[in-house]
């Protein structure tokens, strides 16, 4: 039974960059694959949309924690010695972007068809159809929703502890059992959480208000 | 390595898991309801024009939205008490996902709200409805088909979700297989069939939700 | 008879006043010094070039504008933001948007009935008989079930104008409302819309059709950058146009038709 | 690996608890430290190798070792016969007494006393097995993640009381002084090391090791000093859960 | 000279031809048994009443709607759902929607220099150059920065010829292009149209402008619910209307002008 002291607030910061550089990897990741698959999922190709749905079906379906589980010890079952930071990054990447690739999806189906036909009208090719078009009103619709994902993946990092990372929540846990004071030691985890999402939000209404100056 | 997989002891549990996916599926849909409640009447409330009226709605959403949930959870469990309310389990688990799946449903739909052309908010005005009609029957719906995919990940997340609430030792899938898989330390069989009886709840979500969007969303649109 | 309903209302009382309105956009000054008094009973034809103010104008006067300056009195109540009977007002007139609004996640038919539901209370059956009458008025009821965006442009406008009319104000305002039709329809919701103003109804009308002016209006009322430039009889504004603006103007119609 | 592999390389993977002071636990300097870990460190020490350790949850000691991602488990391992079946135990060295823990102004002389109570444990912890087979049946047992959160729960009024090993008497006190003690004993649980079924080599190296510090007095001192109590005597044999590779 | 050029192409090839098209909406039958060729240089004028099919016959031209039996070509190329050409096709066809579809999030200069940027590879300077002319040529180049939700009706509707004219197509689809003018902006848009039509530009518009089908139209087609009803040249079509409905409907023109 201790106190807090400098020495577990040192231990909560070392938590702190594992849990940024984990949501670091989850934002690349999911963001990449995330488009590949919302482009995917409204593509013209029913075998293509089919396959993405199935996707997104799995990878958002099941718990983060197991697919972390699999990566990491199911495919060590085959012989397969997976690196912890590999089996993360492969895990986060599925998670992200199915979730983001479905987020992103509605709201690439949710821009009015009219846009569509006015960029096939104007003779624009698939890539600037979405780059220039459909994309960027796609994005104002799903500002609060990104950004509201992304905020719990970063907290979802802590799911990272079962292949042995001691990130913040691990760290807060840790300490919680050392000096059983799991109320103190969770908030103060709690108001590390909130100031690393803080910014973000910021960041979200920050690029809503800048759309929202083209808004109809 | 030479594992040879036995899901004999974990179907000799079954009807534990069947039990504790009905947990699971309770605590989902509950706070669900409950979540989606919340994120319709919050962003009714934060979309005003009155800044002190939004205020709360936007503190409320910034604290629970960048907070654990298990610290929120936590919250509710073992610290209410030393304020006088003491909440079971179930209802603290209930309450505690409805709170956070709001929180989160207020911002995915304000963002559906937003997308709305101010013609149909002028439109609706104009043929002297009130701003609670305007809302409900003119913004809504469209709003809610902008993001439809999104809060269904949003539901299925919190699905996924109820599983913190163990910690809690709310009565749910998770903590079933956490029994058994201390009973047989058969770990890779109970994950598996965990996974898999997850699979099937959030697809039955995602199905269900499919369903409400192809009948209530159905209309054509330009 | 009718024609001395239509163009001495009986009653003399102002329904609509604007009072040295002035409205920006930003920077962009909208409308400048706008005076305007509208009688009860009173037809008006607002006229003038692409972006001279016309919307601008008739939406103020549906309050959904904020004006900087001058005040706008409708039905007795200053329209200042703060208003609290804005809605009462709002159920009083009807407006027919240029670009028409309709709801695209209701039906033709919800749409129209809509207002009577909502707004006076109607119940669903009398709403939607209302609804159908209106429709009918425009050539329009065999589309009733289906969504605006499965209407053609001109399909949508008259259900722009019928929905409108199923409020049963005591103002319409109309931005523009045969501009998407062709001239067989107008001419018939221009005979819809006679027949609304030999009721006494008061109206405002945007439009280019200079026929409907001459049979209808009480007054032309030319607009340009944001004035009023000239505000006439029809006779006196088609005969003897005073302001070198309007007379360019009517030249172009003229030499046009 | 075998034991004559992890030699020739030079570091032993121990996997141990992360989280459950004082047994194992990742101090707030980031170094693994506890009971296990000075136990691990002297048979690293009689191998002549490195040791490095890979802090575990609960749920996931077993795997790990059936996988091979650690050679051994120091892990606050209770010995007993479910989880024999998956892994070999060597002879104990750390013994756990489980108690029942409630307010002193309850009244608790048999676990009859108990029926309908809410009593909290960590859950898959010796404890739970424990409580639920002497009271399962009578009470509701609430089974949270770990020690603190249990103990949280009494304090907070959520349970009534907890099934705790003998570290809770001590915690309670501290959080609030003189309202608790301890009620029943249960039973006492011994712990053991794990190695992977079949390996005879690691079984033989780890019992011979154990039996050596036994003698020696260093084991008595670990457990004095991070338990405040003496080394307790320790069974020859326990039914069904056998120490040694047949 | 420029009256040879006008009612005499001198490339006489099929640019755009339709063979027996049909096209349902679920059970509606919009288009029906609708046979069309266009020679290159061609100026086609389409009218009819509201709903009946003007918009849906050249959106199948623009392949943006598919159609349920009959072939469309257009520069030699099947239109079939497949056609790996059909942005290629699209880039020399321009339209002019009858809802404008400006895009909300880009500048008026923006959306005029999206085609010559992304689908010829226009610099960005030259592709601005190239906006600020057309938009000149429709009188609305003062509001280049301005974002769509800003402009009026009118405005709108001239940025929306702009951006296609933009793209410098060999082909202009135009629907009902200055529905939204007034007089004196009417005559300045058709005079551009004119204009085009003088270059050589093949053309099909639908307006109810019958001034500008007399005095530009080599061919004026009348529809009626989802059917070609009759085909004539301009004086023909005018003078000596040979279908009953085409009569009617001419009336109306007549008597209301
Ligand atoms: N939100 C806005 N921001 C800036 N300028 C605007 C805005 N809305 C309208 N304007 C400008 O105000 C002027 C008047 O617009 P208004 O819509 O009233 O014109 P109008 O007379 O109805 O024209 P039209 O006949 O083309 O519909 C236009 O020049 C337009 O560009
Ligand atoms: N998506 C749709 N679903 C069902 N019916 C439709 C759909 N789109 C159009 N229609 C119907 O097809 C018919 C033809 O429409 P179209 O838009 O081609 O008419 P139009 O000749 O352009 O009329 P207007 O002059 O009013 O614009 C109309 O009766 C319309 O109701
Ligand atoms: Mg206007
Ligand atoms: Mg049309």
């Amino acid at each position: 039974m201790g106190p807090i002291g400098e020495n577990e607030l040192f231990f909560l910061l070392q938590g702190l960059k594992w849990t940024v550089l984990l949501a670091i990897i989850g934002f690349i990741g999911g963001g990449v694959f995330g488009i590949l698959i919302a482009l995917v999922r409204t593509s013209k190709h029913q075998f293509a949309r089919l396959a993405s749905s199935g996707y997104i079906a799995l990878f958002q379906g099941t718990p983060l924690l197991m697919q972390l589980f699999v990566v990491y010890y199911g495919v060590a079952l085959l012989g397969i010695d997976v690196n912890a930071w590999v089996a993360v990054a492969i895990a986060f990447t599925l998670h992200a972007s199915a979730f983001l690739g479905e987020i992103w999806r509605g709201s690439i189906e949710a821009v009015p068809k009219g846009q569509t036909e006015a960029a096939n009208a104007l003779g624009l090719h698939y890539v600037s159809r979405m780059r220039d078009v459909i994309l960027p009103q796609a994005l104002k619709i799903s500002m609060p929703a990104t950004i509201g994902f992304l905020v719990q993946l970063i907290k979802g990092t802590s799911l990272a502890a079962i292949v042995g990372f001691i990130e913040l929540t691990r760290a807060g846990q840790i300490i919680s059992n050392q000096t059983y004071r799991p109320l103190l030691v969770f908030g103060i985890v709690g108001i590390i959480y909130l100031m690393i999402c803080w910014p973000l939000s910021h960041v979200g209404s920050g690029l809503e208000k800048r759309m929202a100056k083209a808004a109809r | 390595m030479g594992y040879t997989f036995d899901f004999g002891a974990v179907i000799d549990r079954a009807p534990e898991l069947f039990w504790g996916s009905l947990g699971t599926l309770g605590l989902a849909f509950a706070g669900m309801l409950l979540a989606l409640v919340i994120g319709v009447l919050g962003v009714a409330v934060r979309t005003s024009k009155v800044a002190w009226v939004r205020a709360p709605v936007i503190a409320f959403v910034e604290v629970v939205r960048n907070t654990p949930f298990l610290v929120q959870i936590f919250f509710i469990y073992f610290a209410l008490p030393l304020m006088g309310i003491r909440l079971n389990p179930t209802i603290t688990a209930i309450i505690a996902l409805g709170i956070n799946g709001g929180a989160y449903a207020i911002e995915i739909i304000r963002g559906g709200v937003e997308s709305i052309g101010k013609g149909q908010i002028e439109a609706g005005f104009a043929l002297g409805l009130h701003k609670a009609d305007v809302f409900r029957l003119i913004i809504l719906k469209p709003a809610l088909r902008a993001i439809f995919p999104s809060l269904t990940s949003q539901f299925v997340m919190l699905t996924l979700t109820t599983s913190v609430c163990t910690s809690i030792a709310a009565y749910e899938l998770t903590s079933a297989a956490q029994r058994i898989e201390s009973d047989t330390f058969r770990s890779f069989e109970v994950y598996f069939t965990v996974t898999a009886i997850y699979l099937v709840i959030s697809s039955l979500m995602m199905g269900i939700f499919a369903l409400i969007s192809r009948s209530y969303f159905n209309y054509p649109t330009r | 008879m009718e024609g001395a309903v239509l163009n001495s209302p009986n009653d003399q009382s102002t329904l609509i006043s604007l009072d040295k309105v002035e409205k920006w956009y930003g920077s962009f000054h909208a409308l400048k010094n706008i005076n305007l008094s509208v009688r009860k009973g009173e037809k008006i034809v607002l006229c003038g070039p692409s972006g001279s103010g016309k919307s601008t104008l008739i939406r103020c006067i549906n309050a959904l504008e904020l004006i900087q300056d001058g005040k706008i009195v409708v039905e007795g109540q200053l329209l200042d933001g703060t208003t609290k009977a804005v809605d009462a007002i709002r159920r009083e007139v009807g407006m027919v948007f240029q670009n028409f609004n309709l709801f695209p996640h209701m039906t033709v038919l919800q749409n129209c009935a809509l207002a009577p539901m909502r707004g006076r209370g109607a119940s669903r059956a009398d709403a939607e008989k209302l609804a159908r009458k209106y429709l009918e008025r425009v050539r329009i009821l065999d589309q009733a079930e289906k969504y605006p965006a499965q209407l053609s442009g001109g399909q949508q406008q008259r259900v722009a104008i019928a929905r409108a009319l199923c409020m049963e104000p005591k103002v319409m305002l109309f931005d523009e409302p045969t501009s998407a039709l062709d001239p067989e329809m107008v001419k018939e919701v221009l005979d819809t819309m006679i027949g609304l103003a030999r009721d006494g109804m008061t109206m405002i009308c945007v439009t280019h059709e200079m026929g409907f002016a001459r049979q209808v209006a009480d007054r032309v009322i030319f607009m340009a950058s944001g004035e009023i430039i000239e505000e006439a009889e029809p006779e006196t504004f088609f005969k003897n146009p005073k302001h070198d603006r309007t007379k360019a103007f009517l030249g172009e119609i003229l030499a046009h038709h | 690996a075998s034991v004559e592999e992890i030699k020739s390389k030079g570091t032993l993977v121990v996997g141990i608890q992360g989280d459950n002071a004082p047994w194992g636990f990742v101090n707030s300097s980031g170094k693994q430290d506890g009971f296990d870990a000075d136990v691990a460190t002297l048979f690293a020490k009689e191998l002549g190798v490195k040791v490095q350790f890979q802090p575990l949850a609960v749920a996931n000691r077993i795997p790990a070792l059936t996988t091979g991602k650690v050679d051994i488990l120091f892990a606050t391992m209770a010995m007993t016969q479910e989880r024999a079946k998956s892994i070999q135990y060597s002879k104990p060295y750390a013994a756990n007494t489980i108690s029942l823990y409630a307010a002193k102004a309850d009244a608790v002389k048999s676990p009859t006393d108990v029926a309908a109570w809410e009593i909290g444990v960590p859950k898959s912890s010796s404890q739970d097995k424990a409580v639920t087979d002497a009271v399962g049946s009578t009470a509701t047992i609430r089974r949270f993640d770990d020690d603190a959160a249990t103990i949280q729960a009494l304090i907070s009024g959520q349970v009534k009381a907890v099934g705790g090993n003998q570290f809770y008497g001590q915690r309670l006190d501290a959080a609030s002084s003189g309202t608790y003690e301890r009620k029943i004993d249960f039973l006492t649980t011994y712990n053991g090391v794990g190695t992977r079924l079949g390996e005879k080599d690691w079984n033989e190296t780890v019992n011979a090791f154990l039996d050596k510090i036994k003698g020696s007095g260093e084991l008595a001192a670990i457990t004095k000093k991070w338990m405040a109590i003496d080394l307790p005597t320790f069974p020859e044999s326990i039914p069904n859960i056998p120490f040694t590779v047949k």
